[in-house]
Order: structure tokens, then sequence, then C-alpha cells
């Protein structure tokens, strides 16, 4: 812009509020579990037997209603994914580097995202075999899972 | 479609890492101006009739930012209608807006300030769920990298070629006066960049950016009177994919076929593999230049590497803007490939001009890993 | 509207359940609800839907891109989309934009959804956030203000002015009585006018919290169609025939000589024959988020002078039983999840020409509905529909 | 599953907050310099039209540049007012303020009527508080070039 910078500042600030989210009847059914039972629970729905995970009230496709078929998946499964964070910032879950992968639990039919813990992160591998390690703390959201860690 | 809609004049600001001398109002104001100064516009029902807008809540830290750009985007006392998505989204409501028969002449003016969040990902990271996948630190780098992984795995993609995707962005961003970035890069340069996310280096990535752009669309009656050098809309089309990245295909293009075949259908184009002279796609990483390729039906799917290999971003003469890598704002990343289309068409691209070029592909996209897709087709 | 390339038709709403606390269901659930209901009115399934539409106010909630992960219930897999946000008038900007996509030509069905989960945010704080942050930001406090009730109590006396706002407020409820979506359904006694004009609990000057409307969760969802479509289903539509939308400059303290109201109703009225709107338009579904907002803007809506709204208000003519009924759904006062509300206007215009409100359906035939959104820096958009479809190029300017 | 679990639902409460840089332009950045340096009030305008205020890059009505800069104030007369009686967060800060408070927009002399400044009135009876009172505004002795560096209004009292 052609103006004159010397009037031109900069005010630092921020955008603050509270916020309270619901899980709803479904979400918390399976946080339930997971935290108190330790127990990772997905919908399977009618029309063509798809597992999912996160369980949810509807197929995003088809519409039909999936909240009563419940199953239990895990707590084993394998990666199809995977990258390292090595970037900083407040919200996440541990400090970097770390690896978010894509995790297909037995069970369900599509993987979610989740923590891997294997040490070292260059062993990580797509096709690794791992299995839930739960929170010891109550934890009200899907790090009632901790992480993943390898199977041997 | 029946009656078409041309682009008859744009505008961006310059792209820049940190405009902390101007409000987004400023930024939006210096576009306008230049598309009135284009067209000889002025408001009103004989000129600009109504205004679609392009921003985010969220990057503005402000409740309905639209209600911070109504002045100088003419709206005071007339419409104005926001779309909050990538600006690619605007330009496909502003054109339905003049289809319908609603209005003749309408200001689309897009703004997004990156620099202002203390980072992009904090903004990003609020796109997801707050019990599944926020918990988890998910953001669209993250969701990127996500991607990049499935991609370079499935289609053999190599770091050494997303590097010279890089470079070569940077050469042509030397030629766009507008370009955020236009360091000279070597592969080593690239390759020596950060690691953010395995395999998405710093420089893979597009760079925090803030700027504005605007544009004029008319119906094909009055788009004659406005300019001699209208260029036309004749392709649209766009599609969600689904939210959870693993319940996608992060390979594939499932929504960018979709959208791509929806603008080829309207626009009558069979063989998109030469059917452009120019094409603008939204490499937010540079992995998605092949990626999409392969989803605008440029290449086969699958071919990315074989595409990258064989030059195919010169011969589709894709992103001689330099492209999203040289820097574009998120929200404006596809009215920026738009934008760029149009200049391109309108022979006004200076050095980076594709000759003679008669019909471009622009392409758009937002959300993780490119959940929404759109695409648009121009012809001069 | 100029010259309008197609007709497009409202042939199907739906709406969530209403409440101030949904903690049983997340928000994609939530507007999954609306969108069944609106796929079952429509008589048709997700399969025939080309677009899906989506709009709120992203810092209600603070989910960025909301659309994104509302995919999971929206329907809008595979499908065209399109988020539009315009503060409070989201939801008729949406189907302004829904209509303009219909009669485009590029889709032929079109389902409009808006939704606002306020139990998850703060709403005040959250409108407080449209101010600028360098000016405003520390002084707005929402969207509360009493300056319209003193401007009413200065022009018509205190005893006038506080019984007719409460009046409105009680017809309000009276019609939330009826209609079983409505959120605050509180029964107020109408012999009681004068102590609860006095006892409720101010919020700002003589805006008391029982003329404010209220806080919901909730969403709305509303099926657009091209007429081939729409004639095909056989049921009788409610054809949009036209919209305006009048927006003003980013402060609220220039005081123009009209309101967005007034010009968006002169407009409105002008294009379309509309020389009477009392006798042309048989109900009106207003964007009333106060009893004394919607006392004053029916004034101006309606293009009357002098205490012709008030007289209105105190002769019971805007009841649903009434000569002009106004918001026999109950209104915003009755339900407000924010950016669902504007487009439940619009449902529920659509519903009284379709003949299919029920409970809450206006007595007499209705022709013609008109629709109001209201948000930003008191920005208006008017939506009227019909019963008798619109004669294409019928409408011009001149 | 136990009844009883299923009963729980879950919420997850949570402040959100981005810290965020705000820039000011050259406009308002001289309209808060001149409070921060001068205790000025200062508004602007395009040639031959309304004063802008706070001071704004255009003006709406004739989409001109507002480039004129005018010194208004610091008196003014009581355009409008509202009496708060309910607490909100400052969502610049989190922070809930008193209540009842007075915010009022006022006609600073010099400004003409198309541009009430909006700012808090400190008003010891806000029963009192009347449209086309005088007031004046009362600025910090510390400031940061913002808009509280007008601590309030005050009303002028008759003598």
């Amino acid at each position: 812009m052609n103006h004159d910078q010397q009037s031109c500042f900069v005010i630092e600030g921020r955008m603050a509020l509270p916020y309270q989210y619901f899980a709803g009847a479904v979400g918390s059914r399976f946080i339930v579990a997971l935290r108190d039972d330790k127990k990772i629970l997905a919908v399977r729905g009618a029309k063509n037997g798809t597992t999912f995970l996160p369980p949810r009230q509807t197929c995003e496709r088809t519409f039909e209603s999936l909240e009563d078929n419940w199953v239990e998946v895990g707590p084993d499964g394998t990666v199809t994914g995977f990258t390292v964070i090595r970037y900083r910032e407040p919200y996440q879950p541990q400090e970097p580097p770390y690896v978010l992968a894509l995790i297909r639990l037995d069970g369900a039919d599509a993987p979610i995202v989740h923590l891997v813990e294997c040490g070292e992160v260059a062993s990580m591998r797509v096709g690794m075999r791992v299995r839930a390690v739960f929170a010891d703390d109550p934890v009200d959201n899907i790090l009632a899972i901790r992480h993943f860690t390898e199977v041997k | 479609m029946t009656s078409r809609v041309a682009i008859c004049a744009v505008a961006q600001t310059k792209y820049e890492a940190d405009k902390w001398d101007v409000r987004m109002q400023g930024m939006v104001w210096e576009v306008v101006k230049q598309v009135r100064a284009q067209t000889g516009l002025d408001f009103g029902d004989d000129g600009i009739e109504a205004a679609v807008t392009v921003s985010d809540d969220v990057f503005d830290a402000r409740t309905i930012s639209d209600s911070a750009v109504t002045d100088v985007v003419g709206a005071h006392f007339r419409g104005e209608e926001k779309v909050a998505s990538d600006g690619a989204q605007g330009v496909y409501y502003a054109v339905a807006t003049i289809l319908s028969g609603k209005h003749d002449v309408v200001l689309l003016a897009g703004h997004c300030k990156e620099s202002q969040a203390a980072s992009r990902n904090m903004v990003t990271h609020l796109a997801f769920d707050p019990f599944f996948t926020r918990p988890v630190g998910l953001d669209y780098l993250a969701a990127a990298a996500l991607q990049a992984d499935a991609y370079m795995r499935k289609t053999g993609v190599t770091e050494d070629q997303l590097a010279d995707v890089v470079v070569r962005s940077r050469q042509w961003a030397a030629k766009n006066p507008v370009a955020r970035d236009a360091t000279p890069l070597t592969r080593d340069d690239v390759l020596a960049s950060p690691m953010l996310a395995d395999p998405i280096r710093e420089s893979f990535m597009y760079p925090i950016t803030d700027g504005a752009v605007a544009m004029i669309l008319a119906s094909e009656e009055r788009a004659r009177d406005i300019t001699d050098r209208p260029v036309w809309v004749t392709g649209l089309g766009n599609c969600y994919d689904s939210f959870f990245l693993g319940e996608r295909d992060l390979a594939g293009n499932f929504a960018l076929e979709r959208a791509a075949a929806r603008a080829y259908c309207m626009a009558g184009i069979k063989n998109p593999v030469t059917a452009f002279d120019v094409v603008e796609l939204c490499d937010q990483c540079a992995h998605q230049m092949p990626q999409w390729a392969e989803g605008l039906g440029l290449c086969a799917a699958g071919g990315g590497a074989v595409w990258l290999a064989e030059g195919g971003p010169d011969c589709h003469s894709v992103n001689r803007s330099g492209g999203m890598l040289a820097g574009n704002p998120l929200m404006l990343g596809g009215m920026a490939r738009v934008a760029e289309a149009v200049l391109q068409l309108r022979g006004d691209a200076g050095a980076r001009q594709a000759q003679g070029a008669k019909r471009a592909l622009a392409h758009g996209c937002c959300g993780p890993a490119g959940q929404l897709q759109v695409a648009v087709v121009l012809e001069a | 509207m100029k010259r309008k390339r197609r007709n497009v038709a409202v042939i199907g709403s739906g709406m969530s359940h209403f409440s101030s606390h949904r903690e049983e269901v997340n928000q994609p659930e939530m507007i999954h609800e609306a969108v069944v209901e609106a796929l079952d009115d429509a008589g048709m399934t997700l399969d025939e839907v080309d677009c899906v539409l989506h709009g709120n106010m992203e810092l209600f909630e603070m989910v960025h891109q909301p659309d994104m992960w509302h995919a999971i219930a929206s329907g809008v897999w595979g499908k065209s989309g399109l988020r539009l946000t315009t503060g409070g008038t989201t939801g008729i900007t949406l189907a302004c934009a829904a209509d303009n996509l219909v009669a485009s030509g590029l889709h032929d069905v079109v389902l409009a959804i808006g939704f606002e989960k306020l139990q998850e945010g703060h709403t005040t704080g959250g409108i407080t956030n449209m101010a600028d942050p360098l000016w405003g930001r520390s002084i707005q406090t929402g969207a509360l203000t009493g300056t319209t009730a003193q401007a009413v109590i200065d022009e018509f006396g205190e005893e006038r002015a506080k019984h007719a706002a409460m009046k409105m407020r009680i017809i309000m409820d009276e019609h939330a009585m009826l209609n079983e979506k409505a959120h605050r359904r509180l029964g107020l006694d109408r012999q009681f006018i004068k102590e609860m004009a006095d006892n409720s609990p101010p919020l700002v000057g003589e805006l008391r919290m029982l003329h404010m409307c209220s806080q919901s969760d909730g969403a709305c969802a509303v099926v657009f169609a091209s007429e081939e479509k729409a004639e095909a289903l056989g049921a009788a539509p409610a054809w949009v025939v036209d919209h305006e939308t009048v927006h003003r400059e980013e402060t609220l303290m220039f005081s123009p000589e009209k309101t967005t109201m007034r010009v968006a109703a002169e407009r409105m009225f002008t294009r379309n024959g509309i020389t009477d709107p009392r006798r042309d338009i048989d109900v009106f579904e207003m964007y009333d988020p106060s009893a004394w907002w919607g006392l004053d803007w029916l004034r101006e809506f309606l293009l009357l002078e002098g205490d012709e709204h008030l007289k209105m208000v105190e002769n019971d003519e805007i009841r649903i039983d009434g000569a002009f009924p106004l918001n026999p759904s109950g209104g915003v006062q009755a339900s407000n999840p924010i950016g669902a509300t504007a487009l439940v206007r619009v449902a529920e215009a659509a519903m009284q020409v379709r003949g299919v409100a029920g409970g809450h359906q206006v007595p007499k035939p209705v022709r013609r509905a008109l629709a109001s959104g209201f948000g930003g820096t008191l920005w208006t958009v008017l939506m009227l529909l019909s019963r008798e479809k619109p004669v294409l190029g019928g409408h011009c300017d001149a | 599953m136990p009844d009883d679990k299923k009963a729980e639902l879950i919420v997850s409460r949570q402040v959100l907050s981005i810290p965020q840089r705000f820039a000011t332009g050259p406009i308002m950045g001289r309209f808060l310099a001149e409070l921060l340096d001068n205790r000025r009030i200062m508004a602007v305008r395009a040639p031959g039209s309304r004063c802008l205020l706070p001071p704004r890059e255009v003006d709406a009505v004739t989409m001109q540049e507002a480039v004129e800069w005018v010194e208004v104030g610091p008196e003014g007369t009581i355009r409008d007012f509202d009496v708060v009686y309910y607490a909100s967060p400052d969502p610049l800060t989190g922070e809930t303020r008193d209540v009842p408070y007075i915010i009022c927009w006022v006609d600073l002399d010099g400004a003409g009527e198309g541009a009430p400044l909006w700012h808090l009135l400190d008003a010891p009876d806000p029963g009192k508080v009347r449209c086309g009172m005088r007031v004046r505004a009362v600025f910090n002795d510390e400031r940061c070039g913002c808009m509280e560096d007008i601590r309030h209004f005050e009303i002028i009292e008759e003598t």
C-alpha cells in the first residue's frame, strides 16, 4: 500500500472465549466404555456390514441409523500410514517429535488417527501391528487411549 | 450453461508474509479500487449491483467478518453475501447469482490475513471435532502430512520430485509481481529445509501469507459493455469427501474427480489431457501438484510420478503464477488460481504468459487434505 | 427479480428439536435430525439432492469450517456444496443462495442447512466479537440494546409502549404454545401484562429478559427444487417469488433516513406489485430478536406511519386468527438457534403457504407469505413466497 | 453395558484462545496515536462528506476515501445510551465487567451528526441520564494507544 507507515502499528491481543462441547449419547457411550472399561466400541451398519469407528448415529452415505448395533473392536490394529510431527503447537498432545498414525483396529473398517509410541520414530513402518494402551487417569475423549504401542 | 458469465476484471494485492501496516479493510479496498478503475463501474443498479465476499471468522478473529468489509465492498444498503470457504467457491456462487437472473454485475472480494493469528495451525486445528480428532492434535498440516505419506507410498513420487516442484514454483514466482515468495531455491536448498511432519518439509508447504483478491463478474449481455476482453466461466463443479481422514482414500481423488467431471460436463470437455492451455491448481503442499493433476484428469490416476518425470507441469502449463506454494492465504487459494487464469486468458500475464492461451482450468480446495474440491473452466 | 431463469419452489422443510440443552447430540447429529425431516417432508431421498448449503457463525461454537466435520451427517458427501454465512441473516441468505443456485440451472435440488448449538459457546461473547477489536469490542454487549425500547417509549409514552411490547411478547408466546417445535413455550397470561413488564429482570435499559429472544440449540433444513422437480413430486409447493438483501456499513452508529427493513420492503413490494402489504400478504414470519424490535420493525416492514403498528398489536390483528398474522410459529422470541433462525422463518412461511403448519396453521387461506432475516449491523433480508406459481419474467423492475 | 453408564453424557469445557496481532493501518493508527500522544480525538472524512468516527478507510455512503482529518470533541452531546444490567465477558480479555454500567453514543463537537462515538459513560445515577446531556471525554493518565485511553465520558455539570 502506498501510505505513511509511520502511523501504523500492531496491537497484540487475543480471541478468547469459553466453550463446552457435548459428545452426544453415541459419542458418550463410546468414551465412557473407553475410559471406564478399556473397551473400544464401534457401531455396525445393517445394510452392508460396515463397522464405523469413531461410532456415530448415522452413515453419511446411506443415512441408515447405526446407533444400536454396538460391537467391540481392537485393542490391536495395523498401522496403514503415519507422519512424525516435528513442529510445535500448544494444543498438541505431547512434545514433538511424536508419531501420528492411521491405525485400523481389528474389526473396524477404516483407520482412526492416533498416537504411536515406538521408541525411535525411525522404526515406524506401515503394516506395524500395534495395541492400544489406555490412560491411567480418566480422560473424556479419544485420549482415554493414551497411545498405541508396537506388538512385538 | 444456456447463458454465460464473464469475469471482466481481476485484482490481487501483492501477497506478503505480514501486511502489518494495513487492516483487512485496507487490503480489500486496495483491490476493489483496482477493479472499479479497470471497469469504470460504480455501485448501483446500473453498475455493481451486489457483492459476494470471501473470508473466514476464525482467521479474522471476528464474528460475521464480512460486516468489517461491507463498507469497502460498496454494500451499504445493497446486498452482500459471504462465502466462508475457498475463494473458488465464491466464484461458484457469484456465477450462480448471475446465471439465476438475480444480478447482472457482481463484485467478488476475498481477504485473509494469516499473519494475524499466532499460527495458522491454531486456526485449522479448530476444524476438527472436539472428541475424536482435536485431542490427538490434528490440524491441516498434519492432515496434509498423512495425505502426502499415503500418496507418495501409492504412486512412488519421490522427495526429489517434490523438491523440483518447489524449485519450479520459485522460478515461475520470480515472474509474477504479486507472488509472496520468489526467492530462488535449488533442490538441495529445498531438501535442507527442516522437516515439519514427515514427509512434509517446511519448503513443501505454502508459506504464511496475507492478501486480498477482487473480481467483477457480469452477465453475457453486460460483459460486452464492460470489457472487450471478457473471460468466460464455462464450467464449474465442486464436491465434498468424508471428514474422517481414515475413511477417505487419502492418496486418491474422490471429490476432485467428481468436481472436475461436473465442470467438464458443463464445458463440454471430453479429454482434459489436451483441453487446457493453462492450468492453475491449488498446491498447498508440493505432493498435491501431482495428486491434483491426477484428480483433474491431466494424467492417469496413480500416474503422478510419471507425469512429473515426463515434465507434465510444463507440458500442461501448470502454475505459471508460482502456484499456492509461492504463497496465497488459505481462504484465497482457489480464487488466486482463477485470477491468474483470467490474466493468462486476457494476455495480461507478463513474463509468465502462456502464448495464445484460450482455455484455462483453475482449481480450489478447502478443508483437511482437500475434503472439498472445486474446478472452474475458463475461456477467452 | 429481473428475469429469473427458472422457477424455484420450497418442497420440504425440517427442524431439529429446539432446546437450550442438547447434551444428547453432537453438532452433526443435531443437524441430521433437521435433514431427515426435510427429506421426509419433501418425499425424497438423499440421492435426489444435488447440492447442500451450510451456514452458521464459527465463533459461536469455535469450529473452523464446520461444514467439513458436519459432512458425517449433513448428506453432503459426494455432492456439491457451499458454505455461506452472514450473521443472523445466515439462514435466509442460505435460502436466497438456494434459490439462486436452482434458478441458475446449476442444480435441480438444493438442501439448505442452518444450525447453531449456542449452548456450546457464549452467545453474547460470540456476538460481541463482531465489533472491531480496536474500538468496539470492549464496549458492545452482544445484540442487547435498550435504545429501541427507549425510542418507542419516547414516541408513544411509557405506559402504552411497555404495554404494547409485552402484549407483543405474549402473542408470540400464545403462538409458540400452538407450535410443538417451539423452544420456549411459557404459557404467559395476558392478565399480568403490567406485572411482567415491570418485574422481568432488566438486561439493558427497558429491554427485559422476557422481551429477549431465547438462546437455542437447533438446526433447520429446507429443500428447494426446480419447477420440473417440484411438479413431478405432485404436492403443492411454496414458490419463491423474490428476495432482497440490504446490508449496511460496519458501524451501528450512523442513522440513515431509512432502516434496512423499510428499504428492503419498499424494493420487494415495488418489484412485485404489492401496494398494501397488509392486504396483499397473508402471513409474515419476522426475525424478531426482541419484542421491542418486533414491535418497531412491524411499522418498518409494513411501511406504516404513526401508531398503526401499535394498534395492530393492541387490537390482536397480529394474532394467528387476526387480519395480519405475525409469526404463528412463535417467532424468534420463542426459538433462536441463530444460524438456523432466519431459515426457520423461510421454512415457516413456506409451511403456511403449503398448508402444512399443523397446530399453528393460519386459519385463513395463505396465498402469499413473507419471511425476514436480521443480522450484522441491522441488516435485512426478505423472501416472498407464494402458492401461485410465478410467471417467469413477470416481476421485472420498471 | 450397564444402564447407568449409558446415561452419562460427556462434556468438554475449555477456553479456546488464539493470540492475535491486530493491525491498525494508517488511519486507525493515527487515531490511536493521537489519543496516546495528544489526548486528541480525530475523525476523518471524505471531501464534502460526513465525519467517520472511529475513523475508517472509506465512507460507505459516497464510496470515497476518507482523507481529511478533523479534530473533534472532547466535549459532546449524548445521542443515545444504554444502561447495561447483563454481565458478559470481554472476548479480548475474558474478564467480566461489574454491572450496571452505561454505554453511550456521543455526538462530539465538530463531528456533526453522522458519527457518534461509542463509549462508556460514568454517571453517578443512571436513572438521571438523558439524551441531549453534555458530556466530556476523560483520558487516562497512563495511556497505551487504544480506545480505552479514553477512560469514559462524564456528564458536564450545569453551572
